[in-house]
C-alpha cells in the first residue's frame, strides 16, 4: 500500500495499480483512482500550500469539490494550471503539480511576514490605508499589490492549436441534479415510470452519502445496477451543474475520463447544455467549518473529509484524531476511523449530550461535552489542541495530529436560489432550506434539510413519484427502494465561533476572520453584501462553501439580530470554476465565427488574392500578395482605361414577389419604385423609421409582380429582417412574399468601356446595343450557356454589366468572361480597387452610410418622393435633421498632390484648430487624378466647396492641407455610364 | 429635496450639493442598502474615449474628477490608469477609431495609435494572427484604466453624510406626489416625503420611477452581464476591448479577470447572466488570447441598465416641473459618476443644464438631435 | 457514421394570400404532394419539406439551371412564389447509429429518435450557421446556406470523428425518392 | 435562457430568435405629426413585469411572434399571431 497513512482498501482505489507523481519537485507514489489530495494525505504530507492574504499555511480541508485551501498549480502539456482543487484531480501516472502562493518554497515563505503585519492589514485595509503621499498608490502601493495577487500561476502551453473542446446539447424529461441517495431514488423511480432522465453528479461515482456509511454500501450497488438496467436513465459522472437558467435549461460541466479523453482526442472536459421539463435538486448538503483560533492549521479539516479519505481511498487523515462538532452525524467520522484502528485522541462537543457521544464513550473515546476548541497548537501541522468550557475555562490540552470539525451542514441552495426560490430558515438545522414550484420541479434529502440515508432516500423518491404523476405517467408503487432505517439522532446545536484569542477563519481561502468581520460591522457595513464585498468573505473560488454562512452567523452577532435576518449571498453561476476552454467550446480561434465563402472562393485563392474579413465574408481585397497601392491602382486602372471583372456575389439579394409588391416597396424605400419599368433597375435609399439612411441598393423589375431588391453586403441580413418583420406589422395587408436568394446567386461585375465588347462575347438573347439596354436596363439573359440575370449598373462610375447567375455555375461563366475579355485586357479586380473606383465616383458606402447620416447629408434629398408614406417619412423632417449644419458629403483632395489622405483626420478651419468641421470618411490614391482623393462629412459641406480647410490627424502627427471638393471626382457628368 | 437611488450618481449628486453648493436639506432614499446595484456590479472601467466632441468633453471632465478623486472624498477609491487599448480588427473599425482619436486630441485629450508590435508588448497573451479576426494594431487611450467599484460608493456615502445628507436605507419609493404639472414629494415603505424637487437616479428602474409621476422615457432595461475568474498572478495590465462579441477584459488588482460583451438583446429586469453569452465571450477570450483557456471562470452576474434610444445619457428636467433625471446611462454609468454628480447637482440648484450636459436633455429626440455614437438607431438592444 | 454530399435541385413554392386551399392539387399534377410545416413527404421523383408555414422545398434530381423552378413557375402562376434555391443551399447526408449524437455537439434540438423521427423536418441554426434537418429513413438531410457550407462541413467531419468516420461519398438525391415515411 | 414555445417550430432557444421590441405600439397613421412618430419611435413603457413583444423566429419558421412575457421572471404566458391581441393582463406575480 503506498503511502504511510494508507492503512486499508478504499472503494475508489485499486491497490493494484500503483501511480507515481510528483508534487514540489518530489517523486511521490499513490494508487489509480487516488485524488492529488488523497495520495498527498496518504503520503503524510499535511502542508499544501499557502493562504492568500497572510501566507499562512495551509492544508487538505475537504474531500470533494468545495475545497478551500488545497489549491495546486499543475504543470503539463496545457502549460501551467492554476488553481486546480487537489481534492478532486485524479491522479494520473506522470502528473506534476506545485503548491502555489509562496517564495522560495512552501515551508520557508517570504510573504509569510504578512502574517505578523495583519494588525495593519485588516480586511477593507486597501480604502483607508496606501493614500500618502498622493503619487504612492498608483506608483508604489498598487504594483505591490498586484505583484501579491492571485493564488495560483497561469502559463500558457506552447502549443499551437487550441486543445479539442466541445458543447453538447441534452434534452431529458427529468434533470436530477446529485446522485446521493436521495438523487439515486429519485432517478430510480423516474426511470422505472419510463421518463428520460439525466443524472448528474460531480463525483466520479454514484452514492455520496451511501459511499460512506457501510450499511448503505448493499444498496448503493444494488441501485447502481437497477439505473444500469433501466433504458432511459442516463448516469453523467464527473459532471457539475453550474448553474440554472431558467425555462428548464441548465449549464453543467463534464469532466472526462482518461479513457473517455483518449477516445475524444484529448477532449477533457465537455458543457453541457441540458433542457428538462422538470429539475430534483438533490445537491445535499456540505459540512461546514467552525470558526475558532487555528482553525486553518494543516490537519484541521472537516470532519466528514476525513470519512471520506478513509471509506474512498484507505488514508487515515491522522494516527490521532481529535473531533469538534456540534452534531451527531459527524460523529460517523470517528467511529469509522475507530474500526478502522485508529485512536482518537478525543472528542470536543458543545452539546451537554448526544446519542453519539455515548457511543463514542462506549467505544472508550474520552468525550469532551460542554465544550470548544480554544485553539490549536502546531503551525505547519496539528500538534494538539487546548479544550475550553463553553462558557469559557481551560479544561484540557489534547495531544492529537489532526482536528476534525463540523459545524453542521449547510443545504445546497445555489441552484434552487437561482430558479427563484425564496429562502427559508431551519432552525433544526441552523440552516437555509429552499422549495421549488412544481411547474419548476423540487428539491430532495439533505439539500432541503432531510438528513438520514434512509429518510433522504424516501424523500427523493416521493419527490420522483409526485413528478412523475404532474408528466402523466403511471407510478408503479411495487418498487421498492428503501434503506436500513437511519440511527436516532441528538439535533445539533448551533456553533458557529469560539471567542478566544487568535485568528479565527471564517474564509480560509481569502483569509477573512471573524475579526475582519467584526470589523466591517463596526465601520458600518452591516448589510450582509457589504460585509462580503468589504471584507471579500466568500469571494474565493470555493464561493464560501465551508464558511459563507458560518461568517454570516458572526455578523448577525455583531449586529444583534438573528442569522435567518441577515439572509444568505445570492448565490450565482458558476457552481465550480469552470475553464475558458470548456465555456468556449470548439468554435474558437480559426473556427469562432462561421467563414462565408463565395462560389469563386478557390478561383480568387488560387490567382493569388489577398482576403479580407468583411463581417463574416472572406472577399478578395487584391489580386496581390504584396501589400501597398500599386497592384490596386493596377486593378483600377483597367477598369478605367479597358475592363474589369470583379465578384460581387456578397451583395444581399432579395427577391420581392406578389401582387402589392410594388406597394411594398414604395412604402419600405424613400424613393418610389411603382414606376419603375418592367425590365429597368433603379438605385433606392432605405430609411430607419427614425429618419436616418440605413441601406441602399438597386432593385430591379423582372416582371409585373417581382423585383429583386440588392443590399449592401454589410446590412443583407438586417434588411431581409427589416422587409419580413415590416411585411408582419405595418404592411400586414400586403399581399407580398419576400425570400432571401443571396447565396444562389453569384453575381459580376464586368465594368470598364470595353465591358460591352466582353458581355457581346458571350450573352445571347439580348442586344446589347445602348439602345436596346441602356443604362439600368435589367432582364433575363443566357451568359455562357448558362441562364441568368443581366443588369447596366455601376459602382464604379464606368460603362458596366452586372451578371447573375446560379452560383454553382459561377465558375464557368466566370471563367469564360475572362477568356472573351482577354484580347481586351480584362482584369480581376478586388474590393480594394472597387473602392478606389466607387470613391473617385464619390459613391457612398458604410462609412459613409455609418447610420448618422440622412438622405440629404448624403446629397440624395431630391430623391425622397413628394407624397405618399414610407418608412422615415416623418422623422426624416425634424428639424435637427435638416440644419444646415449638419456634415453633408463632400470631396477633399490635399492641396499638395504628393500628400496622402487618411480616414479618420479631422477637418478643422485654421483659425480654430480645437473645433471639429467634419472628418475624412474614405480616401484613396486616385486611379485617375494625380494623388489622392476622399470623401468626407463636413459641417454645411456642400457650401463649402471650395474652400481649404486643415486636415489634422495627430495621432500620426499629419496635419494637410485640403481643398474641399465634389464628392464627384471622376466624370462628374456621369456620361461613362451611358454611353 | 429628494435623491430616488443610493448608488453612484444619486450618491454622488447628493454630495456635490452638500460640498458644491451648500444644499444639504437632501435625503437620499434607496429600496435596500447603498451601493449594491450598478454601482457595485460593474466591471470598473473609466475612460474618455468617445466620438461626439460633447461626450468626449463630458466623460473627459469626469476623468479629470476621478484623477483627484481620493483627495476630494479622503478615502482611496483605487483609481488605476493603467489604460484603456481598443484593439482592431478591420480597416473600417482603423477608420472609426482614428476618428474618435483625432477628435479626443483635437480637445486635448489622450490618445494613440498602437501598432500590432506595440500590441502585442503591452498585451504578451494576444495572439495576433488568432485566424479569424486578426488584431490589425490598437489606439490606446494612456489615462483610462479602473477604479475600485465598491469604494466609489462608499467614498461618495460618507463624504456626503458628513456634509449634513440623509441616507435611508431599505426605503423604497412606491409613488410620486405631484400637485399638477409640480412635482410635491415622493412616497415611501417608511412613509411620504415631501420635496420641491425629486431628483431620479434609479438607473435601469427609471421608467418605473418616472410612470409613477406620469412621465414615458425613451429608455429600455435590459440586462448587461459580466464574469470574473478564479486570480491568478498578474497577465495583463490595461483594459483591452476586442470588437467580435464587444469582448472587454481586464485584471483586478485581487487577480480576477474582469471581462464582458454585449447586452443580451432583449429587455429584462432579471439581474442574472445566460449561458448563450458566457459561452460567447469564453471563446472571443480564448480566440483573442489562446493562453487563457486553462485559467478558470468563477462567476457570471447581469446588471439591468437603462438603454437609451441613441446609447447617451440623460441628464435632465422632466416634462414635470421639479422632477430631475440622472438616467439612461446604458452601460457606461460607471465611468461618469463623477460629472454624472457634478452636472445634476447643478441642474438641480441652478435650474440649468451644466453646459457640460446640456447636450443629454430629452427634447433631443424629438428634435433631431440624438447623440448616437454608433449610429444604430431607435434599437437600444443593440447599443 | 458517413457524412455524405449530395447533388440536388431545390425549388421552394410560396403561396400568395388566398390560394393556400389551390396549392395541393397543382402539386399533385406536379407529382408531389405536400406535407404539413415540419414534416418531409417522399415522392416518387422529389422530397418536399417544410419548415415554414406556407412555403415548401421540393428536392430533385439536378437539372439544367433554373429548369425545375421555371417548371413550377408555369404551373403556379397566380397562386405561389416560385424560388429557385439549387445553388443556394448545400445539401449533405449523415448516416450511421452515431449520427444523432454527433450533432447534439451543435444542434440545439432533441434529435433523439423518438423526439425526432424519419419524417419530420426542422429548421435551426447548427455550428452559428443557418440549417434545415430532415429525417430520412436512410439518415439525416441537411441543408445549409452555400456560402457557410464548408464551414459546417468541416465543423461535422470534426464532430463527427470521435465516433468513426466513414470516406466521403457523393450520394444522388434519387437514392430517397420513392421511400415512403415509415 | 429564454425558451420560446414557436407555434410553427415548437420550443426553441432563445437564440433562434431575434428580439424586436415593444409590440405594444402602433405606427402612426402617415400623416400623423412629428411628435407621434417622435412618441412612437423613442418612447416605451418598458415595464416590470408583463410586456407584450416582438420576436422574430429567424433561425426557424422566419416568423414574427407576439410574445407576453414577464420582464423579471421571464415567464412567457403567451405567444401568438402578429395580428392577435394579447390576453391582457395576465395574472399578476410577484416582484
Amino acid at each position: 500500500m503506498p503511502g504511510p497513512a494508507r492503512i486499508g482498501r478504499g472503494l475508489l482505489t485499486d491497490g493494484d495499480r500503483p501511480v507515481g507523481f510528483r508534487f514540489d519537485g518530489r517523486e511521490l507514489t499513490a494508487l489509480a483512482g487516488d485524488t492529488l489530495a488523497s495520495a498527498l494525505l496518504a503520503n503524510g504530507r499535511r502542508l499544501v500550500g499557502r493562504s492568500f492574504k497572510y501566507h499562512r499555511p495551509r492544508g487538505v480541508v475537504t474531500a470533494g469539490p468545495g475545497e478551500p485551501c488545497a489549491l495546486v498549480d499543475v504543470i503539463g502539456s496545457a502549460g501551467r494550471e492554476p488553481n486546480q482543487l487537489a481534492t478532486t484531480l485524479v491522479l494520473r501516472e506522470g502528473l506534476v503539480a506545485e503548491s502555489q502562493n509562496r517564495w522560495p518554497s512552501l515551508s520557508v515563505d517570504a510573504l509569510a511576514i504578512n502574517d505578523l503585519l495583519s494588525r495593519f492589514l485588516p480586511a477593507g485595509f486597501y480604502y483607508k490605508t496606501f493614500m500618502s503621499p498622493g503619487w504612492a498608490w498608483e506608483r508604489l502601493y498598487e504594483p505591490l499589490i498586484r505583484r501579491a495577487a492571485g493564488l495560483g500561476r497561469l502559463v500558457a502551453p506552447a502549443v499551437e492549436h487550441p486543445a479539442p473542446a466541445e458543447t453538447v446539447h441534452d434534452h431529458a424529461d427529468v434533470l436530477v441534479v446529485g446522485a446521493g441517495v436521495a438523487g439515486l431514488a429519485a432517478a430510480h423511480r423516474l426511470g422505472a415510470c419510463g421518463l428520460k432522465v439525466l443524472l448528474a453528479d460531480q463525483d466520479v461515482t454514484l452514492g455520496a452519502g451511501a459511499l460512506l456509511e457501510a450499511r448503505a454500501i448493499a444498496w448503493r450497488e444494488q441501485m447502481a445496477a437497477a439505473l444500469a438496467r433501466l433504458p432511459t436513465v442516463r448516469w453523467l459522472p464527473s459532471t457539475t451543474v453550474l448553474g440554472a437558467y431558467g425555462h428548464g435549461v441548465f449549464g453543467a460541466l463534464e469532466t472526462l475520463s482518461p479513457e473517455a479523453e483518449a477516445r475524444f482526442g484529448g477532449l477533457r472536459e465537455r458543457l453541457r447544455v441540458i433542457r428538462a421539463k422538470r429539475v430534483i435538486l438533490a445537491t445535499g448538503a456540505p459540512e461546514r467549518l467552525i470558526a475558532f483560533p487555528g482553525n486553518d492549521v494543516p490537519g484541521v479539516m472537516l470532519a466528514g473529509a476525513a470519512l471520506g479519505y478513509l471509506r474512498r481511498y484507505g488514508v487515515a487523515v491522522g494516527t490521532r484524531p481529535a473531533l469538534f462538532v456540534n452534531n451527531d452525524e459527524a460523529y460517523e467520522a470517528l467511529f469509522a476511523l475507530h474500526g478502522a484502528g485508529v485512536r482518537p485522541a478525543g472528542v470536543i462537543d458543545p452539546r451537554p449530550q448526544s446519542l453519539a457521544m455515548e457511543r463514542a464513550r462506549s467505544l472508550g473515546v474520552e468525550v469532551h461535552a460542554g465544550a470548544v476548541v480554544a485553539s490549536v497548537a502546531g503551525r505547519r501541522a496539528v500538534r494538539g489542541v487546548s479544550v475550553a468550557n463553553v462558557g469559557g475555562g481551560h479544561r484540557a490540552t489534547l495531544r492529537a495530529d489532526c482536528l476534525l470539525m463540523s459545524g453542521g451542514h449547510t443545504p445546497s441552495t445555489a441552484l434552487a436560489a437561482q430558479l427563484g426560490a425564496p429562502l427559508k430558515w431551519q432552525e433544526a438545522i441552523a440552516a437555509f432550506t429552499a422549495d421549488l414550484a412544481p411547474a419548476v420541479g423540487s428539491v430532495a434529502g439533505a439539500a432541503r434539510g432531510v438528513f438520514g440515508l434512509a429518510a433522504a432516500a424516501r424523500d427523493g423518491d416521493a419527490a420522483a413519484r409526485a413528478i412523475a404523476t404532474d408528466l402523466g405517467r403511471a407510478v408503479n408503487s411495487a418498487i421498492a427502494i428503501d434503506l436500513p432505517a437511519d440511527p436516532a439522532a441528538t439535533p445539533l446545536a448551533e456553533l458557529w465561533e469560539v471567542s478566544a484569542p487568535g485568528k479565527a477563519f471564517v474564509d480560509l481561502q481569502n483569509d477573512v476572520t471573524t475579526a475582519d468581520v467584526r470589523l466591517a460591522y463596526r465601520e458600518g457595513y452591516e448589510h450582509l453584501d457589504h460585509m462580503k464585498r468589504y471584507t471579500t468573505h466568500g469571494m474565493a473560488t470555493d464561493q464560501g462553501r465551508t464558511g459563507g454562512l458560518t461568517g454570516a452567523a458572526v455578523l448577525a452577532k455583531a449586529r444583534g439580530v438573528p442569522v435567518s435576518r441577515v439572509g444568505a449571498l445570492k448565490p450565482r453561476p458558476f457552481a465550480q470554476p469552470v475553464p475558458f476552454a470548456a465555456l468556449a467550446g470548439g468554435e474558437v480561434g480559426e473556427h469562432f465565427k462561421p467563414k462565408r465563402r463565395l462560389p469563386l472562393h478557390d478561383w480568387h485563392e488560387a490567382a493569388g488574392a489577398t482576403f479580407v474579413r468583411a463581417g463574416l465574408w472572406l472577399r478578395p481585397l487584391v489580386y496581390s500578395g504584396s501589400s501597398g497601392w500599386e497592384p490596386v491602382l493596377a486593378e483600377a486602372r483597367a477598369v478605367r482605361s479597358a475592363v474589369g471583372i470583379t465578384d460581387v456575389s456578397t451583395l444581399g439579394k432579395i427577391d420581392v414577389q406578389g401582387p402589392d409588391a410594388a406597394k411594398f416597396l414604395d412604402f419600405v424605400y424613400a424613393n418610389t419604385f411603382s414606376t419603375l419599368a418592367v425590365g429597368r433597375a433603379r438605385y433606392g435609399l432605405m430609411l430607419r423609421e427614425d429618419g436616418l439612411v440605413f441601406d441602399d441598393g438597386t432593385t430591379a423589375r423582372l416582371a409585373p409582380e417581382h423585383f429583386l431588391v440588392t443590399t449592401t453586403t454589410v446590412n443583407s441580413v438586417a434588411v431581409l429582417e427589416h422587409l419580413e418583420f415590416h411585411l408582419q406589422t405595418v404592411c400586414r395587408e400586403l399581399d407580398v412574399l419576400v425570400t432571401d436568394v443571396g447565396d444562389h446567386w453569384a453575381q459580376f461585375a464586368v465594368a470598364g468601356p470595353r465591358s460591352r465588347e466582353v458581355l457581346e462575347r458571350v450573352v445571347t438573347g439580348v442586344p446589347l446595343s445602348n439602345e436596346a439596354f441602356p443604362f439600368m436596363a435589367a432582364g433575363a439573359a443566357t451568359i455562357a450557356g448558362v441562364a441568368g440575370r443581366l443588369f447596366r449598373i455601376s459602382f464604379s462610375g464606368e460603362l458596366a454589366y452586372e451578371v447573375a447567375v446560379p452560383a454553382r455555375h459561377a465558375l464557368e461563366v466566370w471563367s469564360a468572361l475572362i477568356a472573351a475579355g482577354k484580347p481586351l485586357g480584362i482584369r480581376p479586380y478586388g474590393l480594394d480597387a472597387l473602392n478606389t473606383l466607387r470613391i473617385e465616383k464619390g459613391h457612398v458606402t458604410g462609412a459613409e452610410l455609418n447610420g448618422n447620416t440622412t438622405a440629404d447629408d448624403l446629397g440624395m434629398g431630391r430623391m425622397l418622393k413628394a407624397s405618399g408614406d414610407h418608412i422615415g417619412r416623418s422623422l426624416a423632417r425634424r428639424a435637427g435633421l435638416l440644419a444646415p449644419d449638419r456634415l453633408q458629403l463632400v470631396g477633399v483632395r490635399p492641396v499638395d498632390a504628393t500628400r496622402r489622405l487618411r480616414n479618420g483626420t479631422q477637418l478643422v478651419a485654421a483659425s480654430a484648430r480645437s473645433t471639429s468641421l467634419g472628418y475624412v470618411t474614405s480616401s484613396t490614391p486616385s486611379a485617375e487624378l494625380p494623388g489622392w482623393v476622399g470623401l468626407a462629412l463636413v459641417a454645411g459641406g456642400r457650401a463649402r466647396i471650395g474652400e481649404r480647410l486643415l486636415g489634422v490627424s495627430p495621432v500620426h502627427a499629419e496635419t494637410t492641407d485640403i481643398e474641399v471638393v465634389s464628392p464627384h471626382h471622376a466624370d462628374a457628368g456621369n456620361t461613362r455610364v451611358r454611353a | 429635496m429628494v435623491i430616488v437611488g443610493g448608488g453612484g450618481h444619486g450618491l454622488a449628486t447628493a454630495y456635490y450639493l452638500a460640498t458644491r453648493h451648500g444644499i444639504t436639506d437632501v435625503a437620499v432614499v434607496e429600496k435596500g442598502a447603498i451601493g449594491l446595484g450598478n454601482v457595485g456590479r460593474n466591471t470598473t472601467f473609466i475612460r474618455s474615449n468617445y466620438f461626439h466632441p460633447d461626450n468626449i468633453r463630458f466623460y473627459e471632465f469626469s476623468l479629470q474628477l476621478w484623477e483627484n478623486l481620493e483627495r476630494s472624498l479622503n478615502f482611496n477609491a483605487m483609481v488605476s490608469q493603467r489604460g484603456t487599448l481598443n484593439l482592431f480588427h478591420t480597416e473600417a473599425q482603423r477608420d472609426l477609431f482614428a476618428r474618435r482619436a483625432n477628435q479626443m486630441r483635437l480637445l486635448g485629450v489622450d490618445a494613440e495609435a498602437l501598432g500590432r508590435d506595440a500590441v502585442k508588448a503591452l498585451v504578451p497573451l494576444i495572439d495576433l494572427d488568432n485566424g479569424r479576426y486578426p488584431v490589425l494594431g490598437g489606439f490606446l487611450q494612456p489615462r483610462g484604466g479602473t477604479v475600485r467599484h465598491d469604494a466609489v460608493a462608499w467614498g461618495y456615502a460618507r463624504g456626503a453624510s458628513e456634509a449634513g445628507v440623509d441616507i435611508i436605507e431599505d426605503c423604497e419609493v412606491t409613488g410620486i406626489t405631484r400637485s399638477g404639472a409640480r412635482v410635491t414629494g415622493v412616497e415611501t415603505t417608511r412613509g411620504s416625503i415631501g420635496a420641491e424637487t425629486v431628483c431620479l437616479a434609479v438607473a435601469g428602474h427609471s421608467s418605473r420611477l418616472a410612470s409613477m409621476a406620469g412621465v414615458t422615457l425613451p429608455i429600455e432595461t435590459h440586462v448587461l452581464q459580466a464574469f470574473v475568474t478564479e486570480a491568478v498572478k498578474p497577465v495583463l495590465d490595461v483594459v483591452l476591448t476586442y470588437g467580435p462579441s464587444h469582448f472587454y477584459v481586464s485584471q483586478s488588482d485581487k487577480g480576477g479577470l474582469v471581462y464582458g460583451g454585449a447586452l443580451d438583446g432583449y429587455n429584462t429586469y432579471g439581474q442574472r447572466g445566460t449561458l448563450p453569452m458566457a459561452e460567447e465571450l469564453a471563446a472571443c477570450a480564448v480566440t483573442l488570447m489562446p493562453g487563457l483557456a486553462r485559467l478558470k471562470v468563477l462567476r457570471q452576474w447581469g446588471g439591468v441598465m437603462d438603454m437609451t434610444m441613441d446609447g447617451s445619457p440623460l441628464i435632465t428636467q422632466t416634462p414635470v416641473d421639479g422632477l430631475i433625471l440622472n438616467g439612461g446611462w446604458c452601460y457606461g454609468g460607471f465611468k461618469a459618476i463623477p460629472a454624472g454628480g457634478v452636472t445634476t447637482a447643478h441642474l438641480i440648484a441652478h435650474g440649468s443644464s451644466h453646459p457640460l450636459a446640456a447636450h443629454l436633455g430629452l427634447g433631443r429626440f424629438a428634435a433631431g438631435r440624438t447623440v448616437d455614437e454608433r449610429g444604430v438607431g431607435p434599437f437600444p438592444w443593440t447599443h | 457514421m458517413a457524412i455524405g454530399v449530395c447533388r440536388l435541385d431545390l425549388t421552394e413554392l410560396a403561396v400568395l394570400r388566398g390560394h393556400a386551399a389551390d396549392l395541393p392539387a397543382v402539386a399533385r399534377s406536379g407529382g408531389v404532394a405536400l406535407p404539413p410545416t415540419g414534416r418531409v413527404a417522399v415522392s416518387a421523383s422529389a422530397l418536399v419539406l417544410s419548415v415554414r408555414p406556407e412555403r415548401w422545398l421540393l428536392l430533385t434530381s439536378p437539372a439544367a439551371a433554373g429548369a425545375g423552378a421555371a417548371a413550377w413557375s408555369e404551373r403556379c402562376a397566380g397562386l405561389a412564389a416560385v424560388i429557385d434555391h439549387s445553388s443556394g443551399l448545400a445539401a449533405l447526408h449523415l448516416a450511421g447509429p452515431s449520427a444523432r449524437e454527433a450533432l447534439a455537439r451543435g444542434c440545439r434540438l432533441d434529435l433523439a429518435m423518438d423526439a425526432f423521427p424519419p419524417g419530420h423536418a426542422a429548421a435551426t441554426s447548427m455550428a452559428q450557421v443557418a440549417t434545415i434537418l430532415a429525417a430520412l429513413p436512410s439518415g439525416l438531410l441537411i441543408l445549409t446556406p452555400a456560402s457557410t457550407a464548408r464551414h459546417l462541413h468541416e465543423w461535422l467531419m470534426g464532430a463527427a470523428r470521435p465516433f468513426g468516420l466513414a470516406p466521403l461519398a457523393e450520394i444522388t438525391v434519387s437514392t430517397f425518392f420513392g421511400h415512403n415515411d415509415p | 435562457m429564454l425558451r420560446i414555445p414557436c407555434p410553427h417550430c415548437g420550443e426553441r432557444d432563445e437564440t433562434e430568435f431575434r428580439y424586436r421590441g415593444d409590440a405594444g405600439k402602433a405606427r402612426p397613421a402617415g400623416d400623423a405629426d412629428i411628435a407621434a412618430f417622435a412618441t412612437y419611435v423613442y418612447e416605451r413603457d418598458n415595464p416590470l413585469g408583463w410586456h407584450v413583444e416582438w420576436w422574430m423566429h429567424v433561425a426557424g419558421c422566419r416568423k414574427l411572434l407576439k410574445l407576453v412575457r414577464h420582464t423579471l421572471s421571464h415567464e412567457i404566458h403567451a405567444v401568438l399571431a402578429p395580428d392577435a391581441e394579447p390576453p391582457f393582463p395576465p395574472r399578476e406575480q410577484g416582484r
